[in-house]
């Protein structure tokens, strides 16, 4: 799986992109951001507030609910401030 | 329709002018240039840095563009939008809609812009005296993309 | 705030540009042009006269940017309207409005082509197949202004 | 006075402009459109229609009952159709 990770949780995990091996059992956004708090302090500060995720998988917004496996790219990103 | 996402600057008179001569049945060409303001809530800002998402970026513009022409008979549309470091004054983002009616191209024109807003995966970090941040979604714009929703 | 009434042709991105510059505080600049279009009602049009009262039309066009400027915080507006011969394609008029705020800026610039439209002085005939008309004043036009009475 | 007729108003009263001395009597817009109507089938075809005439006076738009007098520049034209 590849993570992608924008703004403000790029700079607290200190890192853009990343593949990774997805443990077993994780088979959600949910499970995907408890793995990942697990890794470091970095993710679990940039974790912290989760109000303020928001996630896409496959370059499509979606909820924390939604299904992950490897293969796909999910992206961690703040509300979005276009315009 | 059109979607650009890119770092150079563009020409919106050259871009309306374009999307004009397309047909002689357009009756009205509404635009919308977004540009960086030099303070904001009275802090002062010296430059501000558009980070976003490379391939969602495109197809969110898209989505939303496509969108907006089921909701209105549009003769064509575009969207540009800068990523990079821009300085006061500088332009952002520049939405054109075209339609035989004038209310038709200023409704489609702001809802592509409100849907950007909140929308699009952008994100901007602000240069400040106090240093740099990133800037929070407002909710303000949440409430004009809402508006469109029903 | 600017006033042109005038028979030439006029640049949109220039004026668009001229405003964009004036201040690093504006954050929007809403524009629309006005096309002269080849049919309306499935009639074909080949060109149209406009017709103004030189005079009362600037005073009109000044007093309705007046209120525009009285309703919205603008930091600049313009409204150029051209009259004399015109073919299907070719401009016939052009508002901007400049805020620090999208929405003030595409709420006025909306208000200012409306109000216009029913309260300045111009009058257009059509060269149709089947001669030469005056366009009545339509419905639509009046409920549009009659919008931003309230 | 000053008259102006513009749009329709001009052709069918076949004059772009012309200065009047107002009868005595005439202290509106009914007034003066009345004596106006009684000056000829042109003016009297241009006027037959209320309903779609619009007035100025001084490049003022005024409802029928405003004053005029002489000196007053007066239009009188179709509904607007600007833009």
């Amino acid at each position: 799986m590849k993570i992608l990770y924008f703004a403000h949780f790029r700079e607290k995990a200190n890192i853009a992109e990343e593949d990774v091996d997805l443990p077993e059992g994780v088979a959600d956004v949910t499970g995907l951001l408890n793995w990942l708090e697990s890794r470091g302090e970095g993710y679990a500060d940039a974790f912290a507030d989760r109000d303020h995720i928001r996630v896409a998988v496959n370059q499509e917004h979606v909820e924390f609910d939604a299904a992950v496996k490897n293969g796909d790219e999910v992206a961690f990103f703040p509300p979005m401030t276009g315009g | 329709m059109t979607i650009k996402v890119q770092t150079e600057n563009f020409d919106a008179g050259a871009e309306i002018a374009e999307i004009s001569a397309k047909s002689t049945n357009i009756g009205g060409v509404c635009s919308f240039v977004g540009l960086v303001r030099d303070s904001d809530d009275n802090k002062s800002i010296t430059a501000m840095t558009l980070e976003h998402y490379p391939g969602m970026t495109e197809k969110q513009l898209a989505k939303i563009e496509a969108e907006a022409r089921a909701r209105w008979p549009l003769d064509d549309s575009l969207i540009i939008h800068r990523y990079g470091r821009l300085e006061p004054g500088d332009q952002i983002v520049l939405v054109v809609t075209a339609s035989a009616h004038r209310k038709a191209a200023f409704e489609a024109c702001e809802f592509l812009i409100d849907w950007l807003k909140t929308k699009a995966p952008f994100w901007k970090s602000e240069e400040t005296p106090d240093g740099t941040k990133w800037v929070d979604a407002k909710a303000a714009d949440d409430a004009a993309a809402d508006k469109w929703e029903e």
